[in-house]
């Protein structure tokens, strides 16, 4: 019972999450002294850089992992790479775009050679060439294998991306929502909205997840129908 | 209490695929040690295809299989192929070392003496030709020296790919004489062949394979 | 181990000497794009200029990229994979040899390009001699990790394109470690801090090919 | 002449689309270089910076060369060589197809690779869209004068390493002309005289080609 | 005046070098039209070379030669291979493209309707393969392949570089109907070979090479 629950409340919760997000942060939550309106974009942007580096990066790495390591390897956690590896190439997307918008006002220009904005768009473009590699690949198990390295090897951009901001003096903001000892600096409503916005997207991550996942499994089952047919027809093949 | 030694291949209802494509459809084959079986059937039949599978050259898809004691779905491929001899359709060396560079390189890689290596060389008549560079041999050379690589590996199980494409009469006779020898040595041997062995001698079991599976099996 | 990585470097550097590829056309494209970056330059910023480092790495960059091809490349002429593949050499082994190999012809071509730098970009030579043992160790660290990367990409479909895309990202840092510790070397400044990071990168690329290499290879 | 070019160019093409080399692999490399001559220049350069231009034509550069060597190793997988020259094709067409398909895939990459320029190096959109006819024709330049080198490296131990020491050279003064006139057409100056250069290059290396590109064919 | 037509092969004293080893030692051969000739030898004896040399896909480098009209020292070797259909050791088509598009390219190559490709494809056997790439075709596949595209070509010289090889039983047959045809069409046929042809209604002449010569002529 509770095991049919979770997966089909996902959906619903995101939305009311984000919705709510939405809500907050467009009309609930004051303007900024400096920003003014553009300050909303808080609510947005963080939470989609979380999500892109550690939930759904993290996730196609720890499925990497666990599929390298002999005990755990299974078909499953190549498939959650693969996917997770998908949707992560959608947030980083995402928070390219929304960096830019952010940046366009603040900075004056959509882009600038910052090493945190350089470094989120090589881990965009090393997302894009793991999906290279898979294609690269006919073998399922070899591809396994490969991809599993390669992820490996391309997180290790991510604590890159994030100590950036510590390493070359720049103009990305530093920590500015956790400090290092993880105490709040922004409070009252501003801080309740974030922490939605956070669950949220981090909901809709695992949302997409599983939706591609579903899409995935399926797929293959379409295509092990199609095995089976392919199958026969070879066995005729040899028939006369 | 165990009456029979366990046989070197055991498959059962073996599948393979390769790009959605079946190369074996469900192989059931159980070879014995020292024996000597050719496998034949059309074009396309899955000669290459078994001999790859059963060399842990490619990954089984479905069914199970045995081969020299490691289990083809889980077991250690590598250590599959360390005790597997292979000759395939094409020569197989690096084209920029000479015959005995390579063979050189085969007996370290295998702790082999590299003084069994002249002698091989002259075995397969390639004395004269042991120092030319294997991009430059003929095509029945090159297949005279995947012999020669053979002969220092002294393989538990021979996998052959239509070994006598392109070799001479001479190159064939011997070849026979080197098949009896292999498996009065204990070795398994498996031939894919179009046409039947020379040798009467040697007596081998035929498996027919068809559309990816083994249809006929004589011995 | 040991002993493999040393039959395959030998293997690999022996193969290189008998083509050549090194001497006639890698060190050429070395020394020409260096004259072409100088150029591009423009009198008025050579002669010791601060870019030297940056150009010398750039360049060593290229040559990298068109020497991981060419490592990989020899073990797939025609049938080498199937045959080299039933040694059952061990992984970690190959790994090594092949980096090895790699990093002896980096290391003779760094010589070339440092010598280039020095005559061409007015680089100073005692700044270079000091800048030497970085110089190693980075290009150490290149060749292990190109390896690896090399592996990676070996085999699929247009590997040759596909290498400078995975690899890039991964090679950038070693060559900014490099180029800094190079300029610290030439101008005065903090050496150890990059140097540092070169070692700590070299060491740990070799670990994971090690550990991963096995993996990488084809079935 | 004009149909076995549009034949050969068809081909090529259609490989292209079939191994998606290009999209999944050099244009996705061209990204990452762009990205990382952006780091390089460091952010004060950047933003609308007088090196967009140059930045834009060495990744060109770069990815020319990477599209030079996978139209010539089309033609040269195992056997294709010697059936296709019996085809005994006009070398003039051939010439002129291969021309055509590596331009349309150098145009494809341009066309992005200015995106890109427009989007992360701050280059002027307007002064983009200035520069396409001239960075068409450069790039048609580029894609002959590559095809004729290509001809001329092919087939030879290590062309991947041959081809960029020869077209180097050659490539400098179109890459020159173009950074001129992409730079004029930003920043305002005399945009026609690198026009012409470049389009005298496209006329002269087509003539050339169409004239000896027989020549270089092997026998 | 005229008594008998010219032959389509006349060697005196052929010679060819290699990396200066002779492949052919000095041959001296008339082949009139509608004939077939079979060239056996041992391995390495040269018969591969002398077929690249009748099809113009190596030089002479001594004595005098015409084929096809087209003399061998000074006329034009690209005229020469348009009119001979070669069959080589190894498959010789585009990978990447499909049985199909193969053909296609051939067929427009030659200026042939695209009507002929599904009768070739069928004559050959490969129907249900008409769309899998060519490097996914098994061994007899791939030569299967090259009898279709030289179905296509209707040459007056066929080369036929040890055709049996990797041909299953029904392959043969219909390869010697094949050869029927063929010569009784007028064309020269020239095999090479290490059996005796299948067919006895062929009643070829057999020409015995060794070492680069030609050593017996039986008829
Ligand atoms: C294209 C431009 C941008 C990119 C690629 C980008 C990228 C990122 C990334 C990857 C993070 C997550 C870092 C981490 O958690 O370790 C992040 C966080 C953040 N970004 Fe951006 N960003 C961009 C522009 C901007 C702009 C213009 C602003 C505001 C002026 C901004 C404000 C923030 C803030 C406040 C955080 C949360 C910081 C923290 O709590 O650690 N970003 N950004
Ligand atoms: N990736 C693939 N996709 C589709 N079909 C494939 C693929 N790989 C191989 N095949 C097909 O698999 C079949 C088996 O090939 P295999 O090489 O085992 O045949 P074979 O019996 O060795 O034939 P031959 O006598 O010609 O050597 C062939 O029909 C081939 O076309
Ligand atoms: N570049 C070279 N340098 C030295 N020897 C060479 C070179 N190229 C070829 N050879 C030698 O030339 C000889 C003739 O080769 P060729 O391929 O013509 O023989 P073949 O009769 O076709 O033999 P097979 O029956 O094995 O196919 C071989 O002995 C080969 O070793
Ligand atoms: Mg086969
Ligand atoms: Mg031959």
């Amino acid at each position: 019972m509770t095991k049919q629950l979770f997966p089909r409340l996902l959906g619903p919760v995101t939305l009311v999450l984000l919705a709510l997000t939405a809500w907050l942060g467009l009309w609930v939550t004051p303007r900024d002294a400096v920003q003014g309106n553009l300050v909303r974009l808080v609510y947005v942007h963080p939470a989609v850089a979380w999500v892109a580096l550690y939930v759904s990066f993290g996730t196609a790495t720890i499925a990497s992992v666990l599929y390298l390591w002999k005990r755990t390897r299974s078909i499953v956690m190549d498939r959650v790479a693969h996917c997770a590896m998908e949707v992560s190439v959608v947030f980083i997307v995402l928070t390219l775009i929304t960096g830019s918008i952010w940046g366009r006002p603040t900075w004056g220009v959509w882009w600038a050679w910052d090493a945190r904005l350089t470094s989120t768009a090589i881990l965009g473009v090393l997302a894009l060439g793991y999906l290279a590699l898979r294609r690269a690949n006919d073998d399922q198990a070899l591809r396994a294998r490969r991809s599993a390295v390669f992820a490996i090897l391309a997180a290790i951009n991510v604590p890159i991306i994030h100590f950036s901001v510590d390493w070359w003096k720049t103009l990305h903001q530093g920590a500015t929502v956790f400090t290092a000892n993880r105490t709040l600096l922004i409070h009252g409503l501003m801080a309740w909205t974030l922490l939605v916005s956070f669950l949220g997207f981090t909901l809709l991550f695992f949302w997409l997840l599983r939706a591609r996942y579903r899409l995935e499994v399926s797929r293959e089952r379409a295509l092990s129908v199609s095995l089976d047919e392919a199958l026969t027809l070879r066995r005729r093949e040899g028939a006369f | 209490m165990p009456d029979a030694p366990p046989p070197v291949v055991a498959l059962h209802d073996a599948v393979v695929f390769a790009g959605g494509f079946p190369l074996l459809s469900g192989v059931d084959l159980d070879l014995g040690a020292g024996t000597l079986s050719v496998v034949t059937g059309a074009n396309g039949a899955g000669k290459t295809s078994l001999l790859r599978l059963l060399g842990g050259l490619v990954a089984l898809s479905g069914g199970t299989g045995t081969v020299a004691g490691v289990d083809l779905g889980s077991g250690d491929l590598r250590q599959l192929r360390r005790r597997v001899g292979w000759l395939g359709h094409e020569g197989s060396f690096y084209d920029d070392l000479s015959v005995r560079e390579n063979l050189t390189f085969a007996a370290r890689a295998l702790g082999r003496p590299t003084g069994e290596i002249a002698p091989a060389v002259a075995r397969v008549g390639l004395e004269h030709r042991i120092d030319t560079s294997a991009k430059q041999l003929s095509a029945g050379q090159r297949r005279r020296l995947g012999l020669a690589w053979l002969l220092l590996r002294r393989a538990e199980l021979w996998l052959l790919d239509e070994p006598y494409a392109s070799l001479d009469d001479e190159g064939r006779t011997f070849f026979d004489a080197l098949l009896g020898d292999v498996v009065a040595g204990g070795a398994t041997v498996v031939v894919s062949a179009h046409d039947p062995l020379r040798s009467a001698a040697l007596a081998p079991r035929t498996l027919t394979l068809a559309g990816g599976r083994i249809v006929g099996d004589v011995s | 181990m040991i002993r493999t990585a040393l039959l395959v470097a030998g293997k690999d550097l022996r193969i290189e000497l008998r083509s050549r590829v090194l001497l006639w056309q890698v060190v050429p494209f070395g020394v020409m794009a260096l004259l072409l970056c100088g150029l591009a330059l423009g009198p008025a910023h050579a002669g010791n200029s601060p870019a030297g480092p940056g150009l010398f790495y750039l360049v060593t960059l290229l040559v990298t990229l068109l020497m991981i091809n060419r490592s990989q490349a020899v073990e797939r002429t025609s049938g080498t994979r199937s045959s080299v593949a039933t040694l059952g050499l061990d992984p970690a082994g190959v790994f090594l040899g092949k980096a090895l190999a790699l990093a002896v012809e980096l290391w003779v071509t760094g010589l070339v390009l440092l010598a280039g730098a020095v005559l061409v970009l007015h680089t100073a030579l005692h700044g270079a001699l000091v800048a030497l043992p970085s110089i190693a160790v980075t290009l150490g660290a290149l060749a292990a990790a190109g390896t690896l990367y090399g592996a990676l990409t070996a085999g699929g479909d247009g590997s040759a394109t596909l290498l400078p895309v995975l690899a890039l990202p991964a090679f950038a840092p070693l060559l900014i470690a490099g180029e800094r510790s190079f300029s610290a070397a030439l101008h005065g400044g903090a050496l150890w801090e990059w140097w540092v990071i070169a070692a700590v990168a070299l060491v740990a690329y070799l670990a994971v090919g090690i550990l991963l290499y096995g993996v990488l290879e084809e079935s």
